[in-house]
């Protein structure tokens, strides 16, 4: 291990990404001001197909990539990733945090021409993020009620306070619209509009193909004026990354969105002018990549043997060579784009120390045996991303050296769910853990203790810190936003002194665009947004 | 017509190996870890443990096993395939969706293989020993040893980024709408290079077996009666070795069915072609029970309507079969 | 033995069995030449070939050197190709032996079941079972064994039926044999020349079935597999393309040995058509 | 007869590729044959009488040579004319029939379609003049209802009319020279008897010249006006046919024909009163293919068989194929269960006995096959093969070995032949370890089941000889099925006529053969070819 790192100059290494890194910086090479061009027909890459397209009932960015363009949300993000109404125009909190005003935006219609009331708000809230959003069922936990005194206003009624950037943070996600008329009877998950979405977006709902394409044309009375300048979108459905390259080089893909091609792919294209390939806009979907312990070995209850583990991996060297510049080094389970919560480097770190890590097994009783093999531990790797396979084979390399034997066992995606968070079935696991503009909508779960058994990417570590819940319990309900953000502080320093769960990288995903898009990645959370403004130059 | 007997008894003895299938397939896939739910929650990124057991009610997973396989057999018998939870249609529209890409794939490689693996057979037994029939052999082993999804990604590289002559995968150009034959046309460009690659192996095997059988029917007496006969060597081909060379190759399509649906999965990854080989791929990965038994049950029909058409085939060729009945 | 003679006699033989003996004795220089874990991290991710004296052939994308899992590779395909076609062979003969000799109402569920298996595709059986059992060696081995039994049973099915009548087995049954003695004694050495030959194709095939696994990321990861390396090397194909291209000409190289071999004893055995 | 021949040889000779037995098929034959004349080739297998025919329509396989010699036929020599010309000769000039006439028409094709084919090739009469051409010569051949045989498929005629299709197909476009290459061996003797008659009178009307290949001296006697005899590869003797049947000069000659065994019988030998053997009404019907008993074939093998053994003597069942003979020597081995009826043997009923008691008690009674090259298994040595049966039944196998020794000495094989295998053996010599097997149990009865029908005849000879002389020794009964009825005359006390299934006639060989009662026994006697020859000839060498 040591004579290749001798061998290895950082210097090559970092030129290489540099020139990389030349292109990304100022993606946008300033444009004159040319008049946005109507028209044109926009192809994305659609890696995973979902099996149904409904924002309000399903949180993840395989559906925002779609419905995104088709439903609106009460609430998006603007350039510098602050709150900005969309079917809101404005919004008042209660001093005591309990009841939640917001005023709709006037003559909006659905794609099939009925008026856009108060009443659709009420409805989605109550029936669908409350009973069936994956993470809005556990943010609107304690929402009791919406009242529609009139068709304009919505008023949301909280049992506890519910501190209002926290829920204008998650509205842009966890805040789909669906038209009452439509899923007022009958089964939700049932229903076929979940299957042909009709929304207020800019965009309208035209075929879905199943295993080929999708296709949603321009809405031509949408509340905006003079919007949306794209003709139509196509999505189309291919499994192989490398083959999806190749269709963007053929012409026949202009966007691949949220990291869908090959590391090495979107490196090479960064270097062909006819792409620009950047992390700008999406902030808002960082990820850290975990090492998640089972409590239940014996070994890794032991504190010592998780920071020797921490310690005997050279995360830095991992993210020069293996992650190119699409990665940064992690502090901890909130990622330093989110400007409202990062905490800073004041947290407790694991740097790389063989020798520390030698001495930590040492003194925890785990001699060096034949061979210099300790103990032997299972790791079982998620099957999606292709960060994944390498971190894991990088994680099995390291420990070898440290004399701990590590056997990675391959699941498919319901089979490693299953194995990890519900029948416990493993020592290490690793994966992505989704940062989702606020902590407490998907990373405390990581840690509060309490989780049902089963409920994925949530502590089934066997491990409870009565200090950590406490933390956690008082940033949800902290009304004051500096306070919270302190909680959220002295939350990061407490799991990082125990390090149940360590989360050493940080990634953005990567967005691989053609060079003739305008008004692109100009918002944090760009990939899902409704593409009102996207045009095509010449 | 005694052939019709002789083909509808080939049905009926193929419908006890049809539920020997369909009953060992559920059994098996009931001892994976995790099921369709795990997969919904792990495709969806979230999901707490309430809506993972409404779901899991939902799709009738709580019921015990015999109860699901007496369920889902009851079905069967009245050919409702059952509910795709992936794709939350009947599982018979998901296939029938599915099935055009994957019958003219199959169909497409399957004469190319046949195709030229006559042709080569019959000039590398013509020139037996010489050149072109080792150039022939050699060439037919090194088709059969490339791995087929390995030929694919370099057929990719090589023709449609480097050359640009041909799309890069999909089942049709989706940009504009085609009607007639344009549309034929694309679809076609489309599909050359999945049937080179789905159809070289078995291009390797038809030679083989092609070569083999043409060399065995030279040797054989009635030959000899032709050239007997002043018969100059391509009539004598033409006229009697041919036909009766072809016996076997015709039995090995009946054979090949199966294999070649398995070797669609990898082609259809490849090509990202919306077929039921990946279908099935998908099915397996999202414990879709109900569609991966669908596709089993229709792969075997397609098996059983392959045998019964290689039946009609060899009963017009050899006479013999015919008559004994 | 004049079969051996006219094995050697053709070329395309003797190159096969040139080539199978280099990829075995690869297989045993593996510990010798390359003594480190070959997945064990040599180098910096994705150098080219012979541009860095220390890795002839390049590393992979996970810094790990390739000439060193092509050896080691060899040591595994051999081993999956190996035992998974013994496991075929066996289930096959058995079943092939039985359904052959008794015929009647054995031959007849014998068949169907032989049926079954070759009516599933192949590919999505292997799957199945890949997904149920987990993806280690010995299970991807297994799986590869159960998914091919079925056409050397149907291959020594034919053999046991033609020659059940054959007078030297009345012979053996007037002589007072039982019929194991029949079976094992008397008709399995004749039967089992061709099934011995086919079994080529079963290891050819094999070793393919273990790659299309590593593709689609099913195989066992613990292990430096050339089928894995392929899979590895198809998420940098654009630009590194001999990640991939090299594992794909050693699978190349050893099918095209065992087929030439095996073509070669299928000629050396039943000499009519060799001679022709 | 003496103008100017068809077609003569001279000093040709065809040299055999390396690895062969030996390394000329032909040396140096000269041989001529004139129109409206048969000559008969007759040799063992091995003679080259088939290289010789083949060699004339230049179809000799790849590697095999014509080295010398030239073959003058209609003023040029066949071995230098090029092929497109040969191919004129083929068919037109020089037609050819085979031996097997199951395998010699193309089983995918109308017989009329493949004689059809002669005309379309060398003439260019139309579809309908073809036709009629067709018609007229299978009536030529006197093949049934000519119309519905044109448009049949080889596999629904019998043997015989696919035998008189190929002989309408030969002589289509009225050839000069006709070669037959044992056109009637594989037939049976009355079939036989009809398609030599056939090609007499063919032969006579069109005043082609014949060249007829056979190893049998009964069909010599028969047909031919010359005679040719050839060995390894040489032409030992040459003549008319009343010349070398009944004055041969040289040695091999006169030696082959004391070996074909004549018709009359010697005097009866005195037969013992008690029968170790009795069969009463065996019966034995086969059902094949049908689905649920419907539409199933039911052919009866057998039809209420009785026959009686004394001990010590040897009873010949005959008959032609498909009389059964063979299924009743397998029902009484067992190796076929009847359907009704007793076989006693030294009084112990063996259809009742069960599988277990059948493999204890099969000891006493042993059995000799017909193929010597597929009723030996050619994966053991010869010594084994022989110690097989007593080791089976707990003979500790070093004394089961060295008996196999002895027996070797006793059936006239060299005991140290043992350790080899049995394709390194001849055909006769392969008999004779099937007979040391058979005899190593020491049984009471022995079922020679075609025996010698697939040996030369002067290797049936000596096999015969040995035969007789261990009936003398051991006291052996044996049970003798053959369809030559000269062997049966020679070996067999009794014997008994079957046809379809049924004995027609049974008693002692001298009576059946002299004064044969039933007419279809006098019509099998009638077709043995060779007239007065069968009958009387020269044995003492």
């Amino acid at each position: 291990m040591d004579l290749t790192r001798l061998e290895i100059n950082r210097r090559t290494a970092l030129l290489t990404s540099a020139a990389i890194a030349a292109n990304v910086i100022n993606p946008m090479r300033a444009f004159a001001q040319e008049a946005p061009k109507k028209g044109g027909v926009f192809n994305v890459h659609y890696g995973a197909e979902q099996r149904q397209l409904n924002p309000s009932i399903q949180a993840s960015t395989g559906v925002y990539i779609i419905s995104g363009k088709i439903q609106e949300s009460l609430v998006d993000l603007d350039a510098d990733g602050k709150p900005v109404g969309v079917l809101a125009e404005s919004w008042e909190s209660s001093p005591d945090g309990k009841t939640i005003t917001f005023k709709l935006r006037k003559g909006i219609t659905w794609h099939d021409g009925k008026p856009f009331t108060s009443a659709d708000v009420a409805f989605t809230a109550m029936n669908m993020w409350k009973k069936i959003l994956n993470y809005g069922s556990t943010l609107q936990l304690f929402l009791t009620a919406v009242d529609t005194p009139d068709p304009q206003t919505a008023v949301f009624r909280y049992e506890r306070p519910m501190p209002l950037n926290l829920l204008l943070r998650a509205l842009p996600d966890l805040g789909y619209i669906s038209a009452k008329h439509l899923y007022e009877s009958g089964d939700i998950r049932q229903n076929p509009v979940n299957l042909a979405p009709i929304g207020t977006g800019p965009f309208k709902f035209v075929k879905y193909e199943r295993g080929q394409y999708i296709i949603a044309d321009r809405n031509a009375d949408y509340w905006r004026p003079n919007a949306p300048y794209l003709d139509r979108i196509v999505w189309k459905v291919i499994t192989d990354r490398s083959a999806a390259a190749a269709q963007l080089e053929a012409g026949e893909l202009q966007y691949a969105p949220f990291s869908s091609l090959t590391i090495s792919d979107m490196a090479r294209l960064g270097k062909d002018k006819r792409f620009i390939v950047t992390t700008k806009g999406n902030e808002g979907n960082a990820r850290t990549n975990t090492i998640e312990f089972n409590f239940r070995r014996k070994e890794l209850s032991d504190i010592r043997v998780r920071r020797a583990i921490a310690h005997a991996i050279d995360v830095p060297f991992f993210i020069d060579n293996f992650l190119g510049d699409f990665a940064k080094l992690g502090t901890g389970p909130i990622p330093s784009t989110s400007t409202d919560f990062y905490p800073g480097a004041g947290t407790p770190q694991y740097p790389f120390d063989k020798a520390k890590a030698a001495a930590l097994l040492d003194e925890a009783g785990y001699k060096a045996g034949a061979g210099g093999a300790r103990f032997s531990l299972k790791l079982l790797p998620a099957p999606w991303g292709e960060d994944i396979s390498l971190w894991s084979t990088f994680i099995q390399q390291s420990l070898k050296d440290v004399g701990i034997t590590v056997d990675i066992v391959r699941n498919d995606g319901g089979g490693f769910l299953k194995q990890v968070y519900d029948e416990h079935a493993f020592d290490l696991a690793t994966g992505w853990h989704q940062y989702r503009n606020d902590p407490a909508v998907s990373t405390t779960v990581w840690y509060r203790s309490g989780q049902p058994k089963g409920a994925p990417w949530t502590n089934q570590w066997d491990w409870e810190d009565k200090q950590v819940d406490q933390t956690i319990d008082n940033a949800l309900t902290e009304l004051d936003p500096t306070k919270r953000k302190a909680l959220y502080a002295d939350f990061v320093k407490e799991v990082n002194t125990e390090l149940p769960v360590w989360m050493p990288i940080e990634q953005i995903f990567v967005t691989v665009i053609t060079a003739k898009a305008r008004n692109h990645s100009i918002t944090p959370r760009w990939g899902s947004s409704s593409w009102h403004d996207l045009w095509l130059s010449a | 017509m005694r052939i019709i007997g002789l083909a509808g008894r080939r049905l009926a003895a193929s419908i006890p190996t049809l539920f020997l299938i369909l009953i060992g397939v559920f059994l098996l896939l009931q001892l994976a870890p995790g099921d369709t739910v795990d997969a919904l929650m792990a495709q969806m990124g979230g999901g707490d443990a309430a809506t993972a057991r409404e779901l899991r009610k939902f799709y009738g997973l709580d019921l015990s096993i015999p109860a699901q396989l007496a369920n889902y057999l009851w079905h069967l018998v009245r050919l409702d395939l059952g509910f795709s939870s992936i794709y939350g249609k009947p599982v018979a529209t998901v296939i029938m969706e599915r099935l055009p890409p994957t019958i003219l794939l199959m169909t497409a490689s399957l004469s190319f293989a046949f195709f030229f693996g006559l042709v080569f057979g019959v000039i590398a037994s013509r020139a037996v020993n010489k050149w072109p029939d080792t150039l022939i052999s050699t060439l037919g082993l090194v088709f059969y040893a490339t791995p087929s999804f390995w030929f694919g990604l370099m057929a990719i590289v090589v023709f449609s980024i480097y050359l640009q002559w041909l799309p890069a995968g999909g089942f049709e150009d989706i940009g504009e709408v085609r009607t007639g034959i344009f549309r034929v046309i694309d679809i076609a460009r489309h599909l050359i290079l999945p049937t080179l690659t789905l159809g070289l192996i078995f291009l390797a095997i038809y030679l083989r077996i092609m070569r083999a059988s043409m060399l065995e029917v030279l040797n054989l007496d009635y030959v000899r009666t032709a050239r007997a006969k002043g018969l100059d060597e391509t009539r004598v081909v033409m006229g009697h070795v041919l036909r009766n060379a072809l016996l076997p190759m015709v039995t090995l399509i009946g054979l090949q069915a199966g294999t070649m649906l398995g070797g669609s999965v990898v082609v259809e990854s490849v090509f990202s072609l919306p077929g039921l080989g990946r279908l099935a791929y998908e099915s397996v990965i999202q414990r879709d029970l109900n569609t991966l038994l669908g596709i089993v049950f229709v792969s075997a029909l397609l098996v059983v309507v392959v045998n019964f058409v290689v039946d009609l085939l060899y009963a017009r060729l050899d006479p013999r079969i015919s008559a004994e009945g | 033995m004049d079969a051996a003679k006219r094995y050697f006699r053709s070329p395309a033989a003797v190159i096969g069995l040139v080539l199978l003996l280099a990829v075995i004795a690869m297989a045993l220089s593996a510990g010798v030449l390359y003594p480190r874990d070959p997945l064990a991290l040599a180098g910096r991710p994705l150098v080219w070939p012979f541009t860095n004296p220390r890795f002839p052939l390049g590393t992979d994308n996970s810094g790990r050197d390739i000439a060193a899992q092509i050896f080691y590779g060899a040591r595994i395909s051999l081993l999956i190709g190996g035992v998974a076609t013994v496991i075929a062979v066996a289930i096959g003969t058995l079943i092939g032996a039985f359904a052959g000799y008794y015929g009647g109402w054995v031959d007849n569920i014998l068949m169907r079941i032989t049926e079954a298996f070759q009516t599933l595709p192949n590919f999505v059986l292997l799957l199945v079972l890949v997904a149920v059992f987990g993806s280690t060696l010995t299970t991807v081995t297994i799986a590869i064994g159960i998914v091919c039994w079925p056409a050397p049973a149907r291959l020594t099915r034919a053999e046991f039926l033609s020659l059940r009548n054959r007078e030297f087995v009345q012979a053996g049954r007037t002589l007072g044999m039982r019929d194991l003695q029949l079976i094992l004694g008397e008709i399995l050495p004749n039967a089992l020349p061709p099934v011995i030959v086919y079994a080529s194709v079963v290891m050819a095939l094999s070793i393919l079935l273990e790659s299309a696994l590593a593709f689609l990321r099913l195989s066992d990861p613990n292990v430096a597999s050339w089928g894995n390396l392929i899979g590895l090397g198809r998420d940098v194909l654009r630009v590194q393309w001999y990640v991939s291209a090299i594992p794909g000409i050693a699978i190349l190289v050893t099918v095209l040995a065992v087929s030439l071999v095996g073509q070669g004893l299928n000629d050396a055995l039943n000499p009519r058509l060799k001679s022709r | 007869m003496s103008e100017q021949p068809i077609l003569s040889l001279e000093g040709l000779s065809v040299r055999l590729p390396r690895g062969a037995d030996r390394t000329h098929a032909l040396n140096g034959v000269s041989l001529s044959i004139a129109s409206n004349e048969i000559l008969c080739v007759v040799g063992e297998s091995g003679s080259g009488k088939s290289m010789m025919a083949n060699a004339i329509m230049r179809l000799v396989p790849g590697e095999v040579a014509i080295e010398a010699g030239r073959m003058m036929f209609d003023g040029r020599d066949l071995c230098t004319t090029d092929p497109a010309a040969m191919r004129e000769v083929r068919g037109a000039g020089i037609a050819m029939i085979f031996q097997e006439p199951m395998t010699a028409l193309n089983p995918l094709r109308t017989v009329g379609d493949q004689i059809a084919e002669m005309f379309r090739i060398h003439t260019d009469l139309s579809k309908a003049e073809i036709g009629e051409r067709v018609l007229s010569l299978l009536e030529d051949v006197r093949i049934p209802s000519p119309k519905t045989a044109a448009k049949a498929y080889p596999h629904e005629l019998s043997g015989g009319q696919r035998q008189r299709a190929m002989i309408a197909m030969a002589l289509a476009l009225d050839p000069k020279l006709l070669i037959a290459d044992e056109p009637t061996t594989a037939l049976d003797v009355t079939t036989q008897a009809q398609i030599l008659k056939l090609i007499r009178d063919l032969q006579q009307r069109k005043k082609t010249a014949v060249l007829f290949i056979t190893h049998d001296f009964g069909v010599v006697a028969e047909i031919a006006d010359r005679v040719v005899v050839m060995q390894h590869g040489k032409i030992v003797e040459q003549g008319t046919a009343d010349d070398v049947l009944n004055r041969p000069t040289h040695s091999y000659t006169k030696q082959l024909i004391a070996a074909v065994p004549p018709l009359t019988a010697p005097p009866p030998r005195p037969l013992s009163s008690d029968n170790i053997l009795t069969i009463t009404n065996v019966a034995k019907t086969y059902r094949t293919g049908g689905f649920l008993d419907r539409g199933a074939r039911v052919t009866a093998a057998v039809k209420d068989a009785s026959l009686t053994l004394p001990r010590g003597a040897t009873l010949g069942i005959v008959g032609e194929s498909g009389s059964g003979k063979s299924t009743l020597a397998r029902c009484i081995v067992r190796l076929i269960d009847p359907d009704n009826g007793a076989i006693l043997l030294d009084g112990k009923d063996w259809v009742k006995l069960k599988r277990a008691e059948i493999r204890r008690e099969t000891r006493h009674i042993q059995m000799v096959f017909q193929d010597p090259s597929a009723s030996l298994n050619p994966r053991r040595k010869a010594a084994e093969l022989v110690a097989q049966g007593p080791i089976v039944h707990g003979t500790p196998r070093a004394t089961a070995m060295t008996e196999a020794r002895e027996l070797f000495a006793l059936v006239g094989l060299d005991p140290s032949a043992g350790d080899r295998f049995p394709h390194e053996f001849s055909g006769g010599q392969r008999q004779r370890i099937g007979l040391a097997r058979a005899l190593a149990l020491k049984p009471d009865v022995l079922i020679a089941d075609e025996p010698v029908s697939a040996l030369d005849v002067s290797v049936q000879a000596q096999v015969l000889k040995l035969l007789g002389e261990l009936r003398e020794r051991l006291g052996l009964s044996i049970v003798f099925i053959t369809h030559d009825l000269r062997v049966a005359a020679q070996v067999c006390d009794l014997v008994a006529v079957m046809k379809d299934g049924e004995i027609v006639e049974h008693g002692l060989v001298a009576d059946v053969f002299s004064r044969p009662q039933h007419p279809y026994t006098q019509a099998l006697l009638a077709s043995v070819p060779g007239g007065a020859f069968a009958r009387e000839h020269q044995t003492a060498v």
